[in-house]
């Protein structure tokens, strides 16, 4: 862990104007990515885990501001690259790899197209060397007939071909980070394992440091070095990945823990949560998201704001019961 | 937003710009054309007409325009001014003492087109053809007048009458149909009425490019025995409208306007007003009148046409529809033309009076009824007019309005040239608007014309059916046609003219003129004494 | 916030094109006490006249008011377009549900006549109808009708069909209600609401089509007041006297804005989405 | 590919011999007998004899059905009878007519696409602001204004006012200009907003927000990937406009003296001419359905999609 971490997320806040008003989605989100490691990110729909993603990329939507932080990759702040600048970057050092792979194509643009379009907006190649290019790292990933597949449309390959294109056209331009937003969600089981598989071999083999945002806590499990748990824009717990498992601390993550595990054993106890709305995000105290749903919460709960404290060492916990 | 505005905004003023350029280029280039025209040799000359010259065939009617058939087309003798007839294929002719028979000496200049030889036998070929199809021209007493062709020598041609005929040489003067086509344009049925191969005339001009319904070029005959047209090339523009015509002669696109009708007043008198152009108005050609179909139930009662004619506020149409442009009329005839000259007394306006009269007809006005009625049945007179025709128009409706006042109801109905003329030989109508078919056809051949029953005769025969005194007229007619003797014929115009006049069947309303609108770079437009011919030939372009 | 500004604006629109709609169905109901003069009456002395306390916008080519002229093509225009629309309602509707009603063969006959005779361009088809019948209002209205209905009662049966598989319909069926009171009681208080959108978000375009015809001399004879005609009539003098079409033209685009407007405002606040 | 081409051949049969029934059935419509009213056309004196010898010649007396054969039979071989005016061949007079119109249809559709293209982009990206509300009321204004009336605006204002153009008429590639925007003004509102939301929607597709993660440009990711899907609907919509297109060059040509097919109509109609109508009729009905089928088909080569499924 003593390296030097090349993405480096510093008390991070947005903020998104909605008709309704202002929703606070990504609160004080501080965390790094070094190479070679991959950081997992969890937490339900609505956790800011997208937001999060996307303010990486600079590619946040007009609603959507960065109102306090920063976000240094390779020591410079990102948030003040110029448009131009930051073009540069996406794709060839911070790349992404999208949540459905069915809609990230465009459907009237065949693979190759999407494959050399890439390659050539970064590397000053010809048409043919791209498309050599493409087949390379296409074959790499272990798809079939890499040539015949640049020639074909995004909806005549399946869901997990697609992952695993995309995937390759992000190895292709060898970046430093890769986000990876809920990179298995869509994909069944056995595609799913696959793509882990090679997420894993591409962080190795190309030193890579990965993003990866799941609501799946295996995938994370499988994958990931070190976890941050989110919840109502809140990082709530942030540990290596064996200490988080293991001694799980906030209410949230215990919660999590258990309805994966207890599928069957305790049924009640996760009807009760699901019963619960989420968290209203607008015009929110600085106080516990989790209040309204947590089993644990007292009075003390409203009173005091919140810290993310050191629970013990690299284990990051966010709640006034866990000290 | 991810696409940078400077470059969106730069691409939009690239298109514009291009766009601009695209316009620009567009309107440079009619410049630079005109430009060009004006400078390069060949002298243009841009007319513009309604409808399309037609295939150009002497021998037939519609489509062809008269003034094309003048240009390519020559007649044996012309019509020159104050009516004395001209040689002109012809140089010299004789009648014999019994009026019975022509012979004409040809001019042995002349050539077609195409380089044939104009001969006795070519003339006696065009007139067999013509008279092969007789029944279409028996509106021209001639064609039925004569009784044979022969070619004398090789420029000597004769022609014999069944009948001292008096108007035989004016009658060879018309545009159409005894003018003359080469061999070339006989078509292998030899009968031209089913059309020509190509239109090979003797004159002054050839038609050398023909787009249908937009253009048609006529380029000087270089061959021609006569003057020679100053300028090069004739373009007769299709523009049937004729407000479009003045606009597209206020651009330039057209250097001339001329003739009767094809520019409403209001705009001939605008053009006139903003002082730019020249403008010129001809003696008076013709007479525009109404015809009232007498067999017609309401019509047929002599009261009520009185009374319309009384009706009829003339000064006011003549003030503020034609400016005082044309000459009021009071008679079917303009007085200056032969035999014409009648002393009758006008039908002046006088409401009084035809009120009077609609209510001697028995059409009286009900009350709490806009229109007058006779036995239940309301008074309602069609009145048919060419729906291209500005005139006809305004003057339909200032009828229709003024009428209204009096108790009449006038529907009208227009109808494209060519089916107003088809219903108009049908006889469905009560009014139609007619003209007089002016210089050199008046009065003859209008009397002529509607003696005869076809089709190919004229709508006032029909129309005229009614009249008590219509078999009498027609009698009259064809007896005044032959009569060797000039009182005896004056006599009987007198009396034609005058029963026609207290019959009141026709309401002339004013004498049409030709009128020339043309740029100032224009020169030698004059009237010729054929209301029909353009002066082409004596025009001239700066 | 967005969305409630929306809907205020939709309502403002609706306002203001209703207002408008309002005026002109004034003016087409009583143009006798709101014209200035007789539209008919011409005093040829008195042509091309300039606005005058007389005659507000001047007079046409044959002295004739054109204020007053507007105001009787008002009733013209709409009611024309009106009655067009009126009749071919009367025709598609039934027409409609029952080949969307009766399904099989009837409407499989229907739909292949719907594909015919839109296969043709609607207003050639008109033209070549007038073209038989000859011109005149009464020719105008017949055939805009009969080729018009077969667009309507095309829409107006895919309403039916959509209405057709819901359940308080079926219930009706289940419980042996005859099929008249059905129809009567329950599909047809279901599309009402579509087709009265419709009729407005299309009326417009039936005064546009109307006006078209006149202009081209098939719509109503002289002396009678139109716009399109009066555009027409207005052709020879639009250089000495543009106002003469400028009005007429002015007060076809804003009646067609008008109820394209409120036949937007009426979809929107209706909340229904053509197809 | 061939298969969907079959495909929609085979469907276009019923529909053009409806197209051909009603033609037919419509001039047996008219009133009055046919073979008077082509006597009277031609001049010849309706007598009883000429009237009965014209219809043996015409077939008028055979049953309506073998007519409807006889006629539909001639019409496959281009032989649509002969106009009572011109005396010629209408198939001939069609032909003739027909050029002009599509060089004013096809310069509309260029119109269309050069001017609906930027101000739908620009639409789109400014949504909200000035531009994108200005180009709404435009293309209000467009749908609802009488085209023969904005024909006169044009004339007068650019014409005789500006001395721009040339008035009417045509022959330079100037006198296109006007009439082709007065027959494109009101798709030019139409396609300016069908484009803007089709772009509205497209932006906001996944693909895009993928696109821009991998740093594509963002002038390429308009123009190669929003604009090409969001132009498909946009060409659906212009190949049915064009039979409607069809129908307002009656107007354009009118307005303008464009000798064109909508002339022939019109001319056609006033003067009774009718063989010549029922022959303008059935072709541009034939016509209407042909490039709807044509459509089509470039539709099906430019959305992969739709090629896809007809291969499978």
């Amino acid at each position: 862990m003593g390296q030097q971490p090349i993405l480096t997320v510093n008390n991070l806040n947005i903020d998104v104007s909605t008709p309704y008003g202002v929703t606070r989605t990504v609160r004080d989100v501080s965390f790094k990515i070094e190479a070679g490691k991959v950081f997992g990110l969890v937490g339900e729909s609505g956790s800011g885990k997208t937001m999060t993603c996307m303010s990486l990329l600079n590619l946040l939507p007009d609603e959507a501001k960065v109102v306090k932080g920063s976000i240094q990759f390779r020591n410079k702040d990102i948030l003040n690259y110029s448009e131009e600048d930051m073009r540069k970057v996406r794709g060839s050092e911070i790349a992404t790899i999208m949540q459905n792979p069915m809609t990230a194509f465009n459907p009237v643009r065949t693979i190759g197209r999407h494959f050399i379009e890439t390659l050539r907006t970064h590397l000053p190649i010809t048409k043919h060397q791209a498309r050599e290019m493409a087949v390379a790292y296409l074959e790499k990933m272990d798809l079939p007939y890499p040539k015949n597949l640049l020639k074909q449309y995004p909806f005549q390959l399946s869901g997990g071909m697609l992952q695993r294109v995309m995937i390759a056209i992000t190895m292709s331009l060898n970046p430093s980070i890769l986000i990876a937003d809920e990179p298995t969600t869509a994909l069944d089981a056995t595609n799913q394992l696959q793509i882990l598989k090679q997420l894993n071999w591409l962080r190795k083999e190309y030193d890579t440091g990965i993003l990866l945002v799941s609501h799946d806590l295996g995938v994370i499990a499988q994958l990931a070095d070190e976890v941050a748990v989110m919840y109502g824009g809140y990082i709530v717990e942030k540990a290596p990945v064996f200490k988080l498992f293991n001694r799980p601390m906030h209410p949230y993550t215990r919660v999590l823990l258990e309805s994966r595990i207890g599928l069957t054993r305790r049924k009640t106890k996760i009807v009760k949560h699901i019963s619960v709305p989420p968290p209203n995000l607008i015009n929110r105290e600085n106080t516990c998201p989790f209040l309204e749903r947590c089993e644990d919460a007292d009075h003390t709960c409203s009173s005091y704001n919140l810290e993310l404290k050191e629970y013990e060492k690299d284990h990051l916990v966010r709640c006034l019961k866990s000290r | 937003m991810f696409l940078k505005k400077s470059q969106l905004v730069t691409s939009i003023v690239g298109l514009l710009v291009i766009l601009t350029v695209f316009v620009a280029g567009c309107s440079n280039t009619t410049k630079d054309q005109e430009n060009t025209s004006d400078k390069d040799k060949p002298k243009v000359l841009t007319f513009s007409w309604s409808g399309d010259i037609g295939d150009l065939n002497p021998h037939t009617y519609f489509p062809n325009q008269w003034f094309s058939q003048a240009m390519v087309y020559e007649p044996l003798v012309y019509y020159g001014e104050g009516g004395e007839i001209q040689p002109w294929l012809a140089e010299s002719w004789d009648v014999s003492k019994d009026g019975k028979e022509y012979v004409f000496h040809l001019r042995e200049d002349v050539k077609f087109s195409d380089g044939s030889p104009f001969n006795a036998a070519i003339v006696k070929k065009n007139f067999d053809t013509v008279l092969a199809n007789a029944e279409q021209h028996e509106w021209m007493e001639l064609i039925n007048q004569i009784k044979s062709t022969e070619v004398v020598d090789e420029s000597t041609f004769k022609l014999n009458l069944h009948k001292p005929y008096y108007p035989t040489l004016q009658e060879l003067t018309y545009i159409r149909p005894l003018r003359f086509v080469g061999e070339g344009a006989f078509p292998d049925s030899q009968n031209t009425f089913e059309g020509l191969k190509s239109p090979i005339g003797t004159g002054p001009w050839v038609l050398s490019e023909y787009k249908e319904n937009e253009e048609a070029i006529f380029t000087r005959n270089e061959q021609y025995w006569g003057t020679k047209p100053k300028v090069d090339k004739v373009v007769v523009k299709v523009i049937p409208d004729g407000e479009s015509r003045v606009l597209a002669f206020e651009k330039k696109e057209i250097d001339l306007i001329f003739g009767n009708g094809v520019i409403s007043q209001d705009s001939f008198q605008f053009l006139k007003d903003s002082g730019k152009y020249e403008t010129k108005i001809s003696e008076p050609t013709a007479t525009r009148a109404l015809l009232f179909n007498t067999n017609r139930e309401a019509i047929k009662d002599i009261k009520l046409r009185s009374a319309l004619q009384h009706a009829f506020n003339k000064q006011a149409v003549i003030d503020n529809i034609f400016y005082g442009n044309e000459k009021k009329a009071d008679t079917l005839f303009a007085p200056m033309l032969p035999y014409t000259n009648i002393s009758v007394n006008p039908y002046e306006y006088d409401v009084e009076k035809a009120k009077q009269l609609l209510d001697e007809a028995g059409w009286k006005q009900i009350k709490g009824k806009p229109f007058r009625e006779k036995d239940g049945e309301t008074l309602q007179l069609e009145l048919l007019f060419i729906s291209t025709d500005n005139i006809q128009k305004a003057i339909a409706e200032f009828i229709q309005g003024d009428f209204r006042k009096l108790g009449i109801d006038i529907k009208l109905t227009s109808q494209e040239e060519e089916t107003f003329w088809t219903t108009a030989y049908q006889g469905d109508f009560d009014l139609l608007f007619t003209a007089s078919w002016g210089v050199p056809f008046d009065p003859h051949s209008y009397l002529s014309a509607i003696t005869k029953s076809s089709e190919n005769g004229s709508p006032d025969y029909k129309a005229l059916l009614g009249l008590p005194a219509k078999k009498e007229i027609d009698e009259k007619i064809k007896e005044v046609l032959l009569s060797t003797d000039e009182e005896k014929r004056k006599m009987l115009y007198e009396d034609i003219l005058t029963t026609l006049h207290e019959q009141a069947v026709y309401l002339p309303i004013s004498y049409q003129s030709n009128v020339a609108v043309y740029h100032k770079n224009i020169s030698g437009i004059n009237f010729l004494p054929q209301e029909y011919e353009v002066p082409f030939t004596s025009i001239n372009v700066k | 916030m967005k969305n409630v500004k929306r809907k205020l604006l939709s309502h403002k629109l609706m306002m203001i094109s209703s207002m408008i709609i309002f005026i002109m169905t004034l003016l087409a109901l009583f143009p006798p006490f709101l014209a200035p003069n007789d539209p008919n009456l011409i005093d040829i002395t008195h042509k091309l006249q300039g606005s005058s306390s007389k005659f507000p916008l001047g007079t046409d080519h044959l002295g004739r008011c054109i204020l007053s002229r507007l105001i009787y093509g008002t009733r013209t225009s709409l009611g024309t377009a009106f009655l067009v629309m009126g009749l071919t309602m009367m025709i598609s509707i039934p027409l409609g549900i029952y080949a969307g009603f009766r399904g099989g063969w009837v409407d499989y006959l229907f739909m292949r006549m719907c594909d015919i005779l839109m296969a043709f361009p609607s207003l050639l088809l008109s033209l070549a109808l007038i073209g038989i019948l000859g011109p005149g209002l009464g020719n105008l209205i017949l055939a805009m009708v009969l080729v018009h209905w077969v667009f309507y009662a095309r829409v107006i049966r895919g309403m039916v069909l959509s209405v057709k598989e819901q359940n308080f319909i079926l219930a009706a069926k289940v419980c042996g209600t005859p099929r008249l009171v059905i129809v009567i009681k329950h599909i047809l208080p279901a599309i009402i609401s579509q087709v009265v959108v419709l009729v407005f978000m299309d009326i417009g375009g039936v005064v546009l089509a109307i006006s078209s015809f006149s202009f081209l001399g098939f719509g109503i004879q002289p002396p009678g007041a139109e716009w399109g005609m009066m555009i027409n009539d207005s052709k020879p003098f639009f250089r000495n006297a543009p106002s003469l079409m400028l009005y007429p033209g002015m007060m076809i685009l804003i009646v067609v804005v008008a109820f394209n407007l409120f036949g937007e405002a009426l979809r929107d606040a209706l909340d229904l989405r053509r197809e | 590919m061939g298969w969907f081409i079959v495909k929609r051949l085979t469907s276009l049969i019923p529909i053009l011999f409806g197209i051909s029934l009603i033609t037919f059935i419509l001039l047996h419509l008219t009133p009055g007998d046919p073979a008077i009213a082509y006597l009277r056309a031609s001049h010849i004196p309706p007598t009883d004899e000429a009237v009965a010898a014209l219809r043996v010649e015409l077939g008028l007396d055979k049953p309506l059905y073998a007519q409807y054969v006889e006629w539909l039979g001639k019409a496959v071989q281009l032989d649509l009878g002969m106009s009572y005016l011109s005396k010629k061949s209408v198939w001939d007079e069609i032909m003739l007519h027909f050029f002009p119109t599509v060089q004013l249809t096809f310069a509309s559709c260029i119109l269309i696409v050069v001017i609906s293209l930027p101000i739908g982009m620009i639409s789109a990206i400014f949504k909200g602001k000035l531009v994108d509300q200005l180009s709404r009321i435009i293309a209000f204004v467009s749908v609802s204004m009488p085209a023969f009336w904005f024909g006169f605006l044009l004339i007068y204002f650019l014409s005789v006012k500006l001395d721009l153009f040339p008035v009417l008429g045509r022959g330079t590639f100037a006198h296109l200009v006007l009439p082709s925007l007065t027959l494109s003004f009101a798709y030019i509102g139409t396609y300016t907003r069908l484009l803007r939301a089709s772009m509205l929607e497209n932006l906001n597709e996944p693909f895009v927000m993928y696109a821009r993660a991998r740093g594509l440009r963002g002038r390429l990711i308009v123009s190669r990937h929003v604009l090409k899907k969001s132009l498909l609907p946009v060409l659906t919509g212009l190949g049915m406009s064009f039979g409607n297109m069809l129908s307002g060059v009656v107007i354009v040509e009118t307005v303008f003296a464009w000798p064109g097919m909508g002339q022939l109509f019109v001319t056609s109609i006033l003067n009774r001419d009718y063989p010549m109508i029922q022959g303008c009729l059935l072709f541009m009905g034939v016509i209407f359905v042909v490039c709807n089928l044509l459509v089509d088909i470039a539709y099906s080569f430019l959305d992969p999609r739709i090629r896809w499924e007809g291969e499978k």
